[in-house]
């Protein structure tokens, strides 16, 4: 490492500018994919709470396989599969707005929903059945003991289980690079190949990937603090 | 949700006509007909798996029956009916837990205050006068603020008995409420159940402590096998027992 | 340095594509590596007295690899350019050879200049990335040329650059299998093809070299060239450079 | 559907070995080869970095604490990146794109795996350390002789589904040319051209297949663990559907 | 490591001087001044939490003291020390724990021959030898073999004593050996402490079961708030105790 120079990076305008795109469309990824994760895990959280051995099934094997499959070919099956049997419309539509992106975001979020919804449903199940038996006592319906009652301590209960997968969502964003997306990754990579200042482009983004993911970790923990059962060992 | 014509006088409060409760194929409970009376306290007894708990979990129906009819204030608590009638039932019997199950997340005053506010529609502001009102009552008024695992047994139990009172039920149920408690704070929590009967509260509770069964029971339930095998009043239920298995429970009590 | 290191282990460790025919890809039957490259790796080690090893590398990968030494040489369509001349060292080019941009045969664009600012596909650190760049193109890059063209026949992007061999290739096969290609005729740019390697080994820049006009003189070069690209192939080209150094070439280079 | 068939009876011998014997081992072979040697490299320095986080001395608590939060915080990708870039330079000779993706793994799963077993080291109740105190054994001789041989055991489903994860992880050896199952798939796709669907169908299918028998051996690992740990003295009642006993030995 | 001079005799096995102890800013232990001496029972008792254990752990520094001076066989276990020195030390104080501990992944036998082998250097058939022989003397030769899940409470305990014998301890220590244990079983883990103690071992036990310390105890030491309130022979303690609070306790328990 002959002569560790960051600023042989920041200071030249196409590599911070390369840097600041990668690092938003990562957040972008990030984000995106998460609410889209959020979203489906309620979903399938609802669905499978419903009495329907064939809507559990359903939402089984969608777990399953998001859990089984590398992300990384979730990805691939996405851009290169699926996306290949989408219509002529839809395919034109998605290509003039950022393809790549979209499909990250889809992937990636409907893979983590997996995990979401999992941590939520056990986050549900570790708590007392006296608290729902105690809620049905007191005339609250479904909704409203599972709004009032159960969500409330399901959720404190699922809080850490969230925080660690967000922080894989947040890291996993980095596989988009294999499908061509712009993000922080593909842009060290492309920084690094034609300035060959490996070390430095490489302890940017490790840097920048480090304090996004403490950020989230902190944000997680100060959470679970501030909605801490009191009392709670 | 009328009143349903029934056989039972206009002061019956709560009566069983022929339960039959099933586990697989366990009976827990096996053709039980009993009838509390409005304002009448009653304590079940009875050896451990003697029904006891599946009984008094039928009344508001946390419990299916698999066949015969249970009346709780003129309504027919197991007839078919959408669940939000059900749970409009379910919010005038007032239920208390061996274990309590307050609700951890919210504190005393906003467990007292969740139901009257989520189920019945009251004003927070009247809630939460009531509420404070039912702490002083069990004697709880500094704890308001508090969460439930800040406080002892004895304090969540007399918390659980003013959120069940917040509803205003015509009749309490209780079902073992004094047996997860140190001894040392049973006393307190059968000190607010007896303030309760002498009030005129209609109650139907399970427990072992055989001297508040002595003191505060008008009529006492004898269990064994699903079935309710004596129901006498508490002098002779203790005094002379009827039934064999009842002489025998009751010795093997005092052996103790 | 690395040619005593390379003589001693009897072994030329040579980089070449993974999948990109006609240069190097497996053949499905055997499943062993076999194109243009290959051949002419074998060639090499043969003429240097040593056997080759290919080794299989993604397109944005020959450069490092060879600069970190995990290969000798890289033998993969390599093109010169200012700034790889600066990370590693060329042989001298044994081909020109031109970047082609293919678009659907539908596309009313007839000359690169249609295409400013349109997405064009591509393989990641490639010179044709960098030549989308230079056309003031917005590049689309995937890891290999394929991805490059399924991109163009799903619509992620309008047209794809790769060498003539490849876009050849995938015009011819796309009027048999998806959406036709046309290939357009002004190419984006010329490059000189040489061998890549480690620098400062002047050593084995001397036996490369010398082994590559070896092999011109023994008209091997024209042989491998014509079994793969030459006019009894769907390529049909014609090889009309010999190997020659840098500077003799006429046109300006890549930065 | 049916080129499905047609894809796989063309490719199989590429599925399963890639190039191997003309050319490196590869395909799913080589993934399960690589997550095998992962996962045993890594537990080794698993336990150790454990060992160095629940240590008394911060000498050692500090810099393993350090090293497992930066691999939580720092995507895969980007760990593949500084060993291709940074191991060649330490050990002053290059290597292979398999062995680049090993040392990955290795430091990866060794730093979520310590965790695995620093909760397993803690979850044992603290009699057993107090005792192996009371009988004269020092800090390290109550791990080694006590603490750890129930730890690992304890663990071993979560290590069979860290061996999962792994097997998933491998496949980002495809960005460094490691020549295992998803490159194998991405060379069919690139031959094909025309069937990326198909393919990658494929290519999902037989990771879920592998690591969904495996997380059903890891579940079933779960559940005998739980009975082992109980006694066989209890296992008789558990078997009648009774709630099962408190385990024997309780924390004070 | 050599004896420190002290004030106490050759006859003195544990010297408690002045010892106090802090959880934070409660305290747990206040000036305890107590001394055990050779071949002695000492028999601790007191109400819950008033610090029998504390004080116990303290003899083998499983807890740290604040300040004061603890002697055991001559050897200051609080002075600051090398951690080889006080494993060492810690290698000779047999300790019984009130939940046995037993290492459930070796069976008995190697539950016993652990310690010895690893911590004192035994040979593995000295060791096997050792243990079979305290096996015997605990009346469990026959289950050398078996695992700690698969053996009673009481069995637990007593395989647990063999084990802290194994190391020949001059003192053993016990936590409330018994009342981790349901009724029937007590009486074995008593009766192997009790010749345990007729052979002479010097014996310093917290446990409730005064039945053993009238028997067996010379001294019995009562407790309270982290004081030790009354130290007397058992005829006296259970005779005439002196202090209000021990003849509290004793009446509290009488009247079980
Ligand atoms: N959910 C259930 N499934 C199957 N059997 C049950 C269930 N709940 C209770 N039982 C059985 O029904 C019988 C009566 O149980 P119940 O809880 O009513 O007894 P109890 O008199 O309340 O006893 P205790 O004094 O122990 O609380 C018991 O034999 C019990 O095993
Ligand atoms: N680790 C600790 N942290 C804080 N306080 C503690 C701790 N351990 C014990 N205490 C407190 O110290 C006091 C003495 O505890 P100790 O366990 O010695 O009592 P004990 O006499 O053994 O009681 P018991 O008969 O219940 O075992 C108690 O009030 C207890 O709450
Ligand atoms: N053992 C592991 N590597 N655990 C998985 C955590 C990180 C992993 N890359 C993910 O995002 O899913
Ligand atoms: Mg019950
Ligand atoms: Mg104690």
């Amino acid at each position: 490492m002959k002569d560790f120079d960051l600023l042989a990076i920041l200071l030249k305008p196409e590599f911070s500018a390369m840097l600041w795109h990668g690092l938003q469309e990562t957040l972008k990824i990030a984000a995106g994919s998460w609410l889209l994760a959020m979203a489906m895990a309620v979903v399938l959280l609802v669905v499978r709470l419903t009495p329907n051995r064939l809507a559990e099934r359903v939402v089984a094997g969608y777990v399953s396989y998001h859990r089984n499959v590398p992300t990384l070919v979730q990805l691939m099956l996405w851009y290169f599969g699926i996306f290949s049997l989408l219509p002529d419309a839809l395919q034109g539509w998605l290509s003039v707005h950022n393809a790549e992106t979209i499909l990250s975001i889809v992937a990636l979020g409907l893979c983590q929903a997996a995990y979401f919804s999992e941590d939520m449903r056990s986050g549900l199940r570790s708590i007392p059945p006296g608290q729902a038996e105690a809620a049905r006592a007191l005339g609250h319906g479904y909704i409203g003991s599972m709004r009032h009652v159960m969500l409330p301590q399901a959720i404190r209960n699922a809080v850490p289980a969230l925080v660690n997968h967000s922080v894989s969502l947040f890291k996993n964003s980095s596989l988009a690079m294999a499908i061509g997306v712009a993000e922080l990754t593909h842009a060290v990579k492309e920084i690094e190949s034609q300035s060959f200042r490996t070390f430095e482009a490489y302890g940017m983004a490790t840097v920048l990937y480090l304090v996004c993911s403490l950020l989230i970790m902190a944000v997680g923990g100060w959470l679970s603090r501030r909605y801490r059962i009191v009392g709670a060992r | 949700m009328n009143p349903v014509p029934h056989p039972a006088g206009d002061d019956t409060m709560i009566l069983f006509s022929n339960i039959n409760k099933w586990y697989g194929d366990y009976q827990a409970l096996a053709d039980v007909n009993a009838e509390v009376k409005k304002g009448e306290v009653v304590v079940v007894c009875g050896p451990s798996g003697s029904g006891k708990s599946t009984l008094i979990r039928t009344v508001n129906r946390l419990e299916e029956v698999k066949s015969g009819q249970l009346l709780f204030d003129g309504h027919d608590i197991h007839a078919p009916m959408s669940s939000a009638a059900l749970n409009k039932l379910r919010s005038r019997i007032g239920f208390v837990f061996q274990s309590f199950n307050l609700f951890p997340h919210l504190s005393v005053l906003e467990n007292i205050m969740l139901s009257p506010m989520r189920v019945l529609s009251v004003k927070r502001t009247d809630a939460k006068a009531r509420a404070a009102q039912l702490l002083e009552r069990v004697g709880l008024s500094n704890k308001a603020g508090a969460y439930p695992a800040q406080l002892s047994g004895g304090q969540q139990q007399r918390v659980a008995i003013a959120r069940a009172l917040a509803m205003e039920p015509p009749a309490m149920l209780f079902d073992e409420p004094t047996s997860a408690l140190d001894p040392e704070m049973v006393g307190e929590v059968l000190s607010v159940m007896r303030s309760l009967a002498s009030d005129g509260m209609t109650m139907m509770c399970v427990t072992h402590e055989m001297n508040f069964a002595r003191e505060v029971a008008d009529r006492v339930w004898f269990m064994d096998a699903g079935r309710i095998l004596e129901k006498a009043d508490p002098e002779t239920f203790f005094g002379s027992p009827q039934h064999p298995r009842a002489q025998r429970f009751l010795s093997d009590l005092r052996a103790h | 340095d690395q040619w005593s290191d390379i003589s001693q282990r009897k072994e030329l460790r040579c980089g070449t594509f993974a999948d990109v025919p006609p240069f190097a890809a497996p053949d499905p039957k055997t499943r062993e590596m076999v194109g243009h490259d290959v051949d002419l790796c074998h060639a090499l080690a043969k003429e240097l007295g040593l056997t080759a090893k290919v080794t299989p590398l993604s397109v944005e990968a020959r450069v490092p690899e060879v600069k970190l030494g995990r290969v000798d040489v890289t033998v993969a369509n390599l093109a010169y350019t200012k700034s790889r001349g600066e990370q590693i060292q060329f042989s001298d080019p044994y081909y020109v050879a031109k970047e082609m941009l293919a678009v659907k045969a539908s596309d009313p664009g007839t000359a690169k200049a249609d295409f400013k600012g349109k997405r064009l596909s591509s393989t990641k650190g490639s010179t044709s990335e960098l030549s989308i760049k230079m056309n003031g193109s917005e590049p689309v890059t995937f890891q290999d040329t394929g991805s490059a063209f399924m991109a163009v026949q799903q619509n992620k992007s309008v047209g794809m650059v790769a060498n003539t061999m490849t876009i050849t290739k995938l015009v011819n096969q796309s009027k048999t299998e998806g959406v036709a290609l046309k290939m357009i005729r002004e190419p984006m740019v010329l490059q000189p093809i040489g061998v890549g390697m480690k620098k400062d080994e002047p050593a084995l820049l001397a036996k490369v070299n010398g082994a590559l006009y070896a092999l011109e003189k023994s008209g091997e070069l024209d042989r491998i060239w014509a079994k793969w690209l030459g006019p009894n192939t769907e390529y049909k080209m014609v090889r009309e450079e010999k190997v020659m150094p840098l500077a003799d070439l006429k046109f300006e280079l890549l930065p | 559907m049916f080129s499905v068939y047609d894809i796989l009876r063309d490719n199989w011998l590429l599925l399963l070995v890639g190039q191997y014997p003309s050319g490196p081992l590869g395909g799913i072979v080589a993934t399960l080869i690589l997550s095998v040697l992962g996962i045993v490299l890594a537990f080794p320095l698993s336990v150790l970095l454990a060992l160095a986080r629940l240590s008394p001395w911060r000498l050692l608590r500090w810099p393993a604490t350090v090293l497992v939060y930066v691999v939580r915080g720092v995507p895969l990708l980007m760990v593949i990146l500084w060993v291709y870039f940074l191991v060649p330079i330490l050990i002053g000779r290059d290597v292979s794109g398999f062995t680049t993706m090993l040392c990955t793994l290795v430091i990866y799963e060794g730093a979520y795996l310590s965790e695995v077993v620093r909760a397993g080291i803690q979850a044992l109740p603290k009699g057993q350390t107090e005792a192996a105190r009371a009988l004269g054994h020092s800090h390290l001789g109550t791990m080694w002789f006590v603490i750890l041989p129930q730890a690992l055991y304890n663990m071993l489903p979560s290590m069979l589904s860290q061996f999962i994860s792994t097997i998933k992880e491998t496949t980002l050896g495809y960005v460094i040319n490691v020549q295992e199952l998803t490159f194998a798939a991405n060379q069919i796709n690139n031959q094909l051209l025309t069937k990326p669907f198909q393919v990658f169908f494929i290519l999902a299918m037989t990771y879920y297949v592998v690591c969904f028998s495996l997380t059903q051996l890891a579940q079933w690992l779960e559940r005998r663990v739980a009975h082992k740990r109980l006694g066989s003295a209890s296992v008789k009642t558990s078997e009648d559907g009774v709630s099962l006993p408190p385990p024997v030995v309780v924390n004070p």
